[in-house]
């Protein structure tokens, strides 16, 4: 099914590319500590405390960091899951469900770029 | 050899678009030969027992590419496989993913335009004379795209690769590689013109890097290789394009 | 039912002599329409199989004598000598093309194209592109004719006619295997590049295509078919299969041995002198027969062989020189040549005879060219040099469509209304012959004894009595075909029809092959008769033709050009 | 039984000649054999984003005070919360694992002049970043340096 999105396919694959490789490395760290080490009390609760985390994201390294953990993971997880719907035969409604699936990561990555600034 | 009769059973997939509403299971019983590749087995059904029986071969030692089919399940070359690595039954059935003719025969024509849309041929600015002799292209410029080179065009790795099942326009693994191919020889000044084909209708981005291609290739192209190379390029090309035409924009 | 297409020209055959053909017709009108009719999808034709390489002059140390002279006595002085000086000449520019149009040759550090050694070539002048040649020159000439599209390609027709109006010829009747449908392809001339007829014999290198159609439709529209008797043997083929292991080993430094691990080529008399395993392929066939019917063979299932062996190559060589031949001795026969020798005994390889044609690859059949395997245009004489067949699909192919060109313009488009009548006649001919349940002969009985009969009386040595013999067996064959019964009536992709064609084309070659070899009385290239060892240029440096009649085969002669090398003994 | 592909599974643009049988997905996909990774791995895009919005969700939080930062960490220590990151790290790792191997071949042999390393070294480099990566910013984040 030919759609305008097409046009921008590479653009999307890039973000998707990103997303598995860059966001795989940065999400790892962040799942072993903020997802388990700390609410399991393996890591001390203090390491994020509110201070300490403002600190840390509010650096403009910090800050990058937690866009990129949040954009890339938002296009590989829609355009994966793209693929999965084409793929159980949803091809046909491809046409429908990409544009939903690609603005979804868009406005996602608006409020992410909002939330990092804003921190 | 023959004295010890081992037997086996072929499931095979008919259909005869004359009789046949759908495709039907077909089961021979017949004795095998410890050398047999699977496609002797059909040679002999079709001598022995059943005449009908369609499926296409010709060069029996993995070259020509026609013999391709699903062998319990996988998508292999009939005449490359040995008999004795399967068991006593064998499902034999035409390849998955193309439109079925007759019997373990299928549809290529679909094919043969895909491999013609990425304009397999070497495109330059200005064409050599022959009196000009033979490029020089060093063994390094020729490993490039040796690899990709080698396909047979058997499309067993289309009967494999779930975007193709599943996106008609998808260009498909062979095709890409074979139009990669041309893009990475020395030889060639046609990139940009491929990678508008890699960018348009059959778009190279629809691949998902199964690499379902890849694993059946029985000629190791790494077609998967090929197409995901593609796509960078592509990319590349797209936006280098989009930086180019802001600036150069009169 | 039947479907009449027009075009300027009809090239039958999608192989390497077809599509040079269609290409250089291409070049000459780019709007001229141009019918590409074959009976698999070009790609598949058997030039992909071919594996050691392509000859033309290439290297400094080389010249056009030097090439034209190992051809000629490569042929035992039977190759037309204009012709081969034409050859030799054209060969260095079509293997040009080629690397231009993409082909992957194989390249020396500097990057120019590299060569190999071949049998009876005094020097390495056969450009390889590892040991995958023919498959990579099938896939580039492909490729490239895929861009113009004036070339309209009827893929997985079976042409089963040629259709003659007031002598000339006007087009081919075309099975479409697809659909049942009897398609009538017209054209102002037409080219036959159907390749060679190894599947008369049950031990052959040819895949399942090569059935020798185009040489029966000529020869039964009036064009002799010229030197049938003379069937190349490959030395080393696999037992069993027939599947080849190139002459490029041999090239890259291969022994042959025999079961007491001697090199027998370099120490006993085979005529090949220093040339040892590089001598021309007839001669070191009849070697290694001579071998094992001294003892000195190993037995195994499928009868006698002898060794080739490639273990002092060293795994470097074998992998960069000869991928697919590891690849090849691996799957079928299961063997590593990187560890151990590999077994083979000669093979039915090549028909140095075919469509009698002159040095413009035209046939005495107004209209009619013909080119590559199917065609003789006494380039090989009695002996072809390895390497030099796939040149010359590109040489003749070339000139076929070039002088096809200039035919078809010169030329008028015949009556439709009588080609038409023809093409239902066809039409009718195969409707009744698809799944004909009349009969008492099966199709896979008729093959088998054809095989036998082209074995024992057609093999490397032959003589009067096994020769007669066969062309009589030949002669009842055909009458047990008029009697064959199929079973499959269905329209659409009727393979058994198919090969019930096939069938009758096989037996008007095996006709032509077993007759003219009868009539040989001397050995020559590879025509070996026991009975008569010896070379006779008092009586035999003809050509022989054998023209069809339905009463029998009629043969005649045509003279070899001479002039520039006088015929001497063959001796290496 | 398999299920039928699309219908257009590599049809040709003008309709066959003659009827045909409709294109069969290969019999295993997508569960069976080698498809079971492939259809996890496209699967593992649900975990992806569910995990960006709960960054987004933190990071957001982080942004509109104390209150709701804590909130967030008590929220983690819910059981669905930590069993979901559980899954997740598996998923990553799968991720990490499949794609990685992958990633040396899809570099082109050369961009413009530019060739890439060989593709040994792109795989230690691969997986060099991204233990090194865990490792620092999981120190970074648990408090062991920047104090
Ligand atoms: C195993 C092997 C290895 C070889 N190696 C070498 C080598 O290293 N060097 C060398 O120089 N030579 C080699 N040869 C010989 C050489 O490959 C062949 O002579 C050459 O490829 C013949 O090419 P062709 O175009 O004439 O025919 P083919 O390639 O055989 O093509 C014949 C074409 O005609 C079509 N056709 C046939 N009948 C019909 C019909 N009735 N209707 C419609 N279409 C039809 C077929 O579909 C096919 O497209 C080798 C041959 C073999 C078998
Ligand atoms: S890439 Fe491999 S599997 Fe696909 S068509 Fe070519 S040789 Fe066959
Ligand atoms: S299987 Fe298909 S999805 Fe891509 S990697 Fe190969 S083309
Ligand atoms: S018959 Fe040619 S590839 Fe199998």
């Amino acid at each position: 099914m030919k759609h305008p999105l097409l046009k921008l396919e590479p653009l999307i694959w890039l973000l998707f590319g990103q997303g598995i490789l860059l966001g795989t490395i940065l999400l790892t760290p962040w799942v072993l500590v903020v997802g388990l080490g700390v609410p399991l009390g393996i890591v001390p609760a203090e390491a994020l405390s509110y201070e300490r985390a403002i600190a840390l994201a509010s650096h403009i390294v910090g800050r990058l960091i937690l866009l990129g953990l949040i954009v890339l993971p938002l296009w590989k997880g829609v355009h994966h899951m793209r693929h999965s719907f084409i793929d159980f035969g949803g091809a046909e409604r491809d046409a429908l469900v990409a544009p939903l699936l690609y603005l979804l990561a868009t406005i996602g990555s608006v409020l992410a770029l909002v939330a990092v600034v804003r921190i | 050899m023959s004295d010890g009769q081992q037997k086996k059973t072929f499931v095979i997939t008919r259909f005869d678009p004359d009789r046949d509403d759908a495709p039907r299971k077909q089961a021979y019983e017949i004795p095998v030969h410890p050398d047999w590749k699977v496609l002797d087995a059909l040679n002999f059904i079709k001598d022995e027992i059943d005449a009908t029986l369609s499926h296409r071969w010709s060069c029996r030692m993995a070259v020509c590419g026609s013999c391709g089919m699903m062998v319990d399940g996988e998508p292999r070359l009939t005449c490359k496989e040995a008999l004795d690595q399967y068991g006593d039954t064998v499902d034999v059935a035409p390849l998955a993913n193309f439109p079925v003719v007759r019997d373990l025969v299928i549809e290529a024509d679909g094919f043969m335009e895909k491999l013609t849309s990425v304009k397999p041929w070497i495109i330059r600015a200005k064409e050599l004379a022959v009196e000009e002799g033979p490029m020089r292209q060093s063994p390094g410029e020729l490993e490039e795209f040796k690899q990709f080179s080698m396909c047979i065009n058997c499309m067993l790795c289309y009967s494999a690769c779930p975007v193709v099942a599943n996106e008609p326009e998808f260009i498909g693994p062979a095709a890409i590689a074979l139009g990669h191919r041309y893009s990475l020889d020395s030889r060639d000044e046609g990139a940009a013109e491929r990678n508008e084909v890699f960018r348009g209708e059959g778009t190279v981005f629809s691949c998902s890097f199964a690499n379902e291609c890849s694993e059946v290739c029985p000629k190791h192209v790494d077609p998967a290789a090929a197409v995901n190379q593609a796509k960078l390029n592509a990319a590349i090309d797209w936006a280098t394009s989009l930086v180019l035409s802001r600036g150069g924009s009169k | 039912m039947i479907e009449v297409t027009r075009h300027d020209i009809v090239i039958v055959g999608g192989g390497a002599a077809g599509l040079r053909a269609a290409i250089a017709a291409c070049e000459i009108d780019s709007n001229a329409s141009i019918a590409l009719v074959s009976k698999v999808y070009p790609m598949r034709s058997h030039t992909v199989s071919a594996e050691g390489g392509a000859a033309a002059v290439a290297r400094d140390d080389d010249n056009f004598e030097m090439h034209g002279y190992d051809t000629v006595k490569g042929s035992d002085f039977l190759g037309d000598q204009d012709v081969i000086k034409y050859f030799v000449e054209q060969a260095p520019r079509e293997l040009t093309l080629l690397e231009h149009w993409g082909c992957p040759w194989s390249r020396n550090e500097d990057g120019t194209v590299a060569t190999r050694a071949f049998g009876g070539m005094s020097t390495k002048r056969t450009w390889y592109a590892t040991d995958k040649v023919g498959f990579h020159m099938l896939h580039a000439l492909f490729q490239h004719s895929l861009r113009f599209d004036n070339i309209v390609r009827y893929d997985e027709h079976f042409a089963t006619k040629l259709l003659v109006d007031g002598g000339v010829v006007r087009g081919v009747a075309a099975l479409d295997i697809r659909s049942g449908i009897v398609r009538v392809v017209l054209g102002r001339a037409v080219i036959m590049a159907t390749g060679g007829a190894g599947k008369i014999f049950p031990f052959t290198t040819n895949g399942n295509i090569k059935t020798g159609d185009g040489m029966a439709l000529a020869y039964r529209a009036g064009v002799a078919l010229k030197d049938m008797e003379f069937i190349q043997y490959h030395p080393t083929g696999l037992p069993g299969t027939g599947i080849l292991i190139t002459e490029a080993t041999r090239g890259e430094g291969g022994y042959v041995i025999n079961s007491e691990g001697e090199r027998f080529l370099a120490t006993r008399d085979y005529g090949v002198g220093t040339k040892a395993e590089l001598g021309p392929r007839d001669m070191i066939s009849r070697a290694i027969i001579q071998e094992i019917e001294a003892g000195r063979g190993i037995s195994g299932p499928y009868g006698e062989y002898v060794h080739l062996d490639l273990r002092h190559l060293g795994e470097q060589k074998i992998v960069a020189r000869l991928p697919m031949v590891r690849e090849i001795s691996k799957i079928y026969i299961g063997v590593d040549p990187v560890h151990e020798p590999i077994p083979i005994r000669p093979v039915v390889h090549y028909m140095m005879g075919g469509i009698d044609t002159d040095i413009t690859a035209g046939t005495s059949l107004p209209g009619l060219y013909a080119a590559g395997e199917c065609a003789s245009a006494s380039l090989n004489g009695s002996n072809r040099l390895g390497s030099n067949s796939l040149t010359e699909c590109l040489v003749f192919g070339a000139s076929a469509g070039q002088n096809a060109m200039a035919f078809a313009r010169g030329s008028s488009e015949g009556s439709e209304q009588a080609l038409r009548r023809e093409g239902e006649e066809e039409a009718a001919r195969i409707v009744a012959l698809r799944g004909k349940q009349k009969g008492g002969e099966k199709l896979a009985r008729i093959r088998a004894d054809l095989h036998k009969a082209m074995e024992s009386g057609c093999g490397v040595y032959r003589s009067a009595e096994t020769m007669n013999e066969t062309a009589r067996t030949v002669a009842q064959l055909k009458g047990r075909y008029a009697d064959v019964a199929l079973e499959d009536s269905s329209a659409v992709f009727n393979t058994e029809l198919v090969a019930a064609l096939e069938m009758g084309n096989m037996l008007d070659v095996a006709e032509a092959v077993a007759n003219s070899a009868a009539s040989r009385d001397e050995s020559r290239g590879a025509h070996t008769r026991r009975d008569m060892p010896n070379r006779d240029d008092q009586n035999f440096l003809y050509h022989t033709l054998c023209h069809f009649d339905p009463a029998g085969p009629r043969l005649g002669k045509k003279e070899v050009t001479l002039g520039h090398w006088e015929p001497e003994e063959r001796k290496y | 039984m398999s299920r039928n592909a699309h219908p257009h599974a590599m049809a040709p643009s003008k309709p066959g000649r003659t009827r045909t049988a409709p294109p069969q997905l290969p019999d295993r996909f997508p569960f069976g054999g080698r498809y079971l990774a492939y259809t996890l791995f496209d699967l593992t895009g649900i975990l992806y984003l569910l995990l960006g919005l709960l960054v987004l969700c933190a990071v957001w939080s982080l942004g509109s005070g104390e209150a709701s930062w804590n909130a967030v960490l008590e929220r983690h220590r819910n059981i669905f919360y930590l069993g979901f990151h559980a899954i997740a790290l598996a998923g990553l790792i799968f991720v990490g694992i499949r794609f990685f191997g992958f990633f040396p071949k899809a570099q082109p042999p050369r961009v413009g002049p530019l060739k890439p390393p060989p593709k040994g070294a792109i795989l230690v480099g691969l997986y060099a970043l991204w233990i090194g990566v865990t490792v620092c910013l999981s120190i970074v984040l648990a408090g062991g340096v920047f104090q």
